[in-house]
């Protein structure tokens, strides 16, 4: 990450995740990156992508330099093709109708558990954090895709605290939980596109972005990671997404 | 009252059901007046989500009433849950997240109380929550679910959920307890005096939340006749018999927003934010000294947040219906 | 019944059976004999009665000469407070907010079991009946007024089928079967108020109607019927109670 | 595709949904074209109830294109029941009250099938059914219930209900099937080309149905833009996703009503009644060609029932909104 570059970490995160999702797909999302990555897909690869907010929203139209402080407030609504209840729109994702999962994360391990609640020993925590959200529900009933910083203390071998289930002991151990769909499809950091490896469930490196070397993602995860001989590597932000993406974020807000 | 088990007993819920007075009548009184109806110790149900249709108003009252040990649920917790540790009135909360909002980072009054141990914050599922509601409000004892199984959410609360099975499948499925709280504080866009409530938008859980309580205090940013709401029945969300008392209550969110009425005071929220930061108890005692126990009445209250916010946010919260 | 009366058996169940509503109360109420019944309860002695119809109508006001075809059409939710999905309004019963269910019956027996779906053995039906649309669970979910015509095929030993619960086979057995809260509170018939005796829970008269001695409703009972020595008699039919009823149904469709 | 299990494994239900195309596309078609989106063998669910929102249109292209096996489940079935024993379409039928309307008493018809074993009609209590769906809708294989226990009907129902007991409190219920119907026929008052559904008035049991349900054919009195539902976001019942055909039918319903478009076609049903009445069997045969053989269109078929009962149906209609 030696050369200068004509994008930020963060914007890096929301191109390189939004070009996973798929059009005509259904994607539940965050407000954050996961937003802003949904969106930009829909204006570039994806106009039949559908978003759905945990606060009960499905299909709305995000309004440019307008992005919602959290996903539960009259902002997400903008022109959305349905309101309902906060329950409802959860059990959506129970019923199977939710393609993907979209959401950030403060700390994940090798099995791509996530966690969001406490830093240390949850009985006396050195941070308590906010807590789940719809993160659980979510990470429990569809598959998901995660996008956040690599960094050493937030890729740890064994979260302090599974908020949300990534695969659990790896192998079946999330199946056999009783947890039978969904599961990690992808982590997205600004360093890396990470998957995990169908039988062992472990966490691996699918493709480096541009310019970073396997040896500066082996520095900044906590546990051994795979990284194999003929790793992908992806295409740089192009100007077109870049372009998308600051119209919609023009304070930089969550892109800086 | 409080919850004396996890679930109530089917036949007990439906004797506090069964005493409560269902019949068509005015409810119109004073928030002083409904605050009466909180009792100590009290299970308190809290509507809207985050910023949004907080009953703000409502739990001004029962903190100048000097309310203690309540239970406070709710979907997720802002900045009222920092007015509710920080006022004592709760010790514990139930809730999926708690923060003032992701735009703040995480709550430093949050942290302090629950790192010291002064406070509780049980973490549940944000669907959970709202099945456990459900299943209140359906009469049912439990809900199966297929979530936060796994999971330590799940570890970490120990009896209060339990493992059954599907008698037709075979699937193993999460049962979550049902949950009637004794009382449930819910803030609309409009009701008539018998309590019939009208909701704009997102609706969060506070249909199945008025169901399963046993008792409701509405408060509402505007009282409107009886044959207005029964013009359009399809439009009432909340039936007057399950609501014990209505309260007139402009501006009763702020500084949240309400539904195409104003949105979040976010310049308030900064600040408070702001104040909370180095010392989160001193900063929320000074927010209560100087919002809560300060003002005389709402008025004064809506005085203090200022007119030139109180016209910003109306603006940008009628601006959802320019489409 | 011999003397000349100036109303209809019809007529008679209606007064009877509204007369045993209390203000204040919300009342589950079927079309025709009931909801004539609460309405005419409403305007003579009950104000606040609340009205609710299993299609999914809370308080709405009839329309004299409108009387709904059955619960579940637009003309039940005339300036009604409240309109919500059936399974919502079925599930008021199971949360215990309603205090009364209130409907018609075909077949009734000694323990106040109802049956509206097969005359015969149900195998082989000598009659198919409609079946139980809501009654089912408005019998087993609350306390029951029941509203029919006193004949000798209607008030049998044994149901051929019960549709709607009343207490099975009298004693604890609602209880025992799981149906903790609810059971028949009265029979309301042409010839008498019927309830049931707290520990058997056979039914017995309470109180005999104008002009009508014990022998008539022994004759017109397929099974022994207690009577008491000193059992009570109700006041007529008064003027202003007919005078809603006729209101209320001018063509007489449901009181001829 | 038949249902192969009274639940279908949670597994195959996800496949099944995962399969769909659930992007936003339009989807307006003819009758005929959605007609073929159902397949013999079919558990096909009605929206409505009784004489309401009867997805009458939907049902004579059916019995036209001669479908065969049907399961169909409804949660009152009045004369459109007799529609599917006569047709032959259905020999199946699963709902809690079987007949014309109350005014017209026991349905000939139905007596006439079932009394000769010709047809098999389930009776559910009609909270079950509901629960049923709305089961099937939350990705749940059973819901407990605290009805139905102790009656025959329950009895009756064999091994397709289940006892269960609450984990928390120990009391016993009844466990329902959840019930994912392969097909679910709704007529609404309008829905935009992509499925978008706003109903006005009652709702029945359509949207836990659109909801469960493995595919949604949606006839509507109006396709509207999407512009005018994104205008009111929180009127849509039913997403486009659950639905996967659009056709704009006015009044699809007839001789049942819409609410607040047109009242029940009285003098139709009283004839199909009085035509049943002697011989059931003849009658609805009778009924079938001359209402649904006979016409080449709907239009046609709304010729028959004729300009001025139209015009009175449709006074009645938006009469409820005159006060």
């Amino acid at each position: 990450m030696t050369e200068r570059k004509n994008y930020t970490a963060s914007e890096l995160l929301a191109v390189m995740s939004g070009r996973i999702l798929k059009d005509g797909q259904i994607v539940f999302a965050g407000v954050g990156i996961p937003l802003l990555a949904a969106t930009l897909a829909q204006g570039v690869h994806a106009p039949g992508l559908t978003i759905l907010f945990e606060g009960g929203v499905i299909g709305p139209f995000v309004v440019p330099g307008e992005l919602p402080p959290s996903t539960n407030e009259q902002r997400c609504t903008r022109r959305a093709n349905m309101v309902l209840p906060i329950t409802d729109v959860l059990l959506l994702l129970q019923r199977g109708y939710i393609d993907v999962g979209f959401m950030g994360g403060a700390q994940i391990d090798r099995y791509g558990n996530l966690n969001s609640s406490f830093i240390g020993d949850p009985e006396k925590p050195a941070t308590r954090l906010p807590g789940t959200g719809g993160g659980n529900d979510i990470s429990s009933l569809t598959q998901m895709i995660v996008a956040m910083k690599h960094e050493k203390r937030r890729f740890v071998d064994k979260v302090d605290f599974i908020t949300s289930p990534g695969f659990i002991d790896g192998g079946s151990s999330r199946a056999d939980c009783g947890l039978i769909a969904g599961g990690m499809f992808r982590v997205v950091t600004d360093l890396a596109i990470l998957d995990f490896d169908d039988d062992t469930k472990e966490m691996k490196v699918l493709a480096l972005h541009p310019g970073v070397e396997p040896d500066e993602v082996r520095d900044n995860t906590g546990f051994d990671i795979t990284i194999p001989d003929h790793v992908g590597r992806t295409d740089p932000p192009q100007k077109d997404e870049l372009a998308v993406l600051r119209n919609l974020d023009p304070e930089r807000l969550y892109t800086a | 009252m409080a919850e004396e088990t996890l679930v109530l007993p089917h036949l007990e819920l439906r004797r506090r059901t069964a005493e409560r007075d269902r019949g068509l009548r005015e409810k119109v009184m004073s928030l002083e007046e409904a605050a009466s109806f909180v009792s100590d110790g009290d299970h308190v149900a809290l509507g809207g989500c985050t910023m949004s249709r907080t009953p703000t108003a409502m739990i001004w009252a029962l903190v100048r009433a000097k309310k203690k040990n309540l239970t406070v649920s709710r979907s997720i917790m802002s900045s009222e849950g920092e007015v509710l540790y920080g006022s004592g009135i709760s010790e514990h909360v139930i809730t999926s997240w708690f923060s003032q909002g992701i735009v703040w980072g995480v709550s430093k009054v949050m942290r302090h109380y629950t790192e010291s141990g002064q406070a509780r914050f049980d973490e549940w599922s944000h669907m959970s929550i709202g099945l456990r509601y459900r299943a209140g409000a359906m009469g049912i004892p439990y809900m199966p679910v297929r979530s936060m199984i796994g999971s330590d959410v799940n570890a970490r609360l120990g009896d209060e959920v339990k493992e059954v099975t599907c008698p037709f499948t075979g699937e193993r499925l999460l049962a979550l307890p049902a949950l009637n709280p004794d009382i449930a504080l819910i803030h609309v866009q409009r009701a008539d005096a018998y309590g019939n409530a009208q909701l704009d938008g997102l609706q969060f859980m506070d249909i199945d939340m008025a169901m399963a309580a046993n008792r409701v205090i509405l408060t509402t940013e505007q009282i409107v006749s009886n044959d207005s709401i029964r013009r359009a029945p399809d439009q009432t969300r909340i039936p007057f018999f399950t609501v014990d008392a209505v309260v007139e209550v402009p501006y009763g969110s702020a500084p949240h927003e309400c539904y195409g009425v104003y949105e979040p005071f976010f310049n308030h929220m900064d600040a408070l934010a702001e104040q909370t930061k180095k010392d989160p108890e001193a900063g929320i005692k000074k927010y209560l000294d100087d919002f809560y126990y300060g003002p005389s009445s709402w008025s004064d209250y809506l005085d203090l947040l200022g007119a030139a916010e109180i016209v910003d946010a109306s603006r940008r919260g009628r601006s959802i219906y320019n489409d």
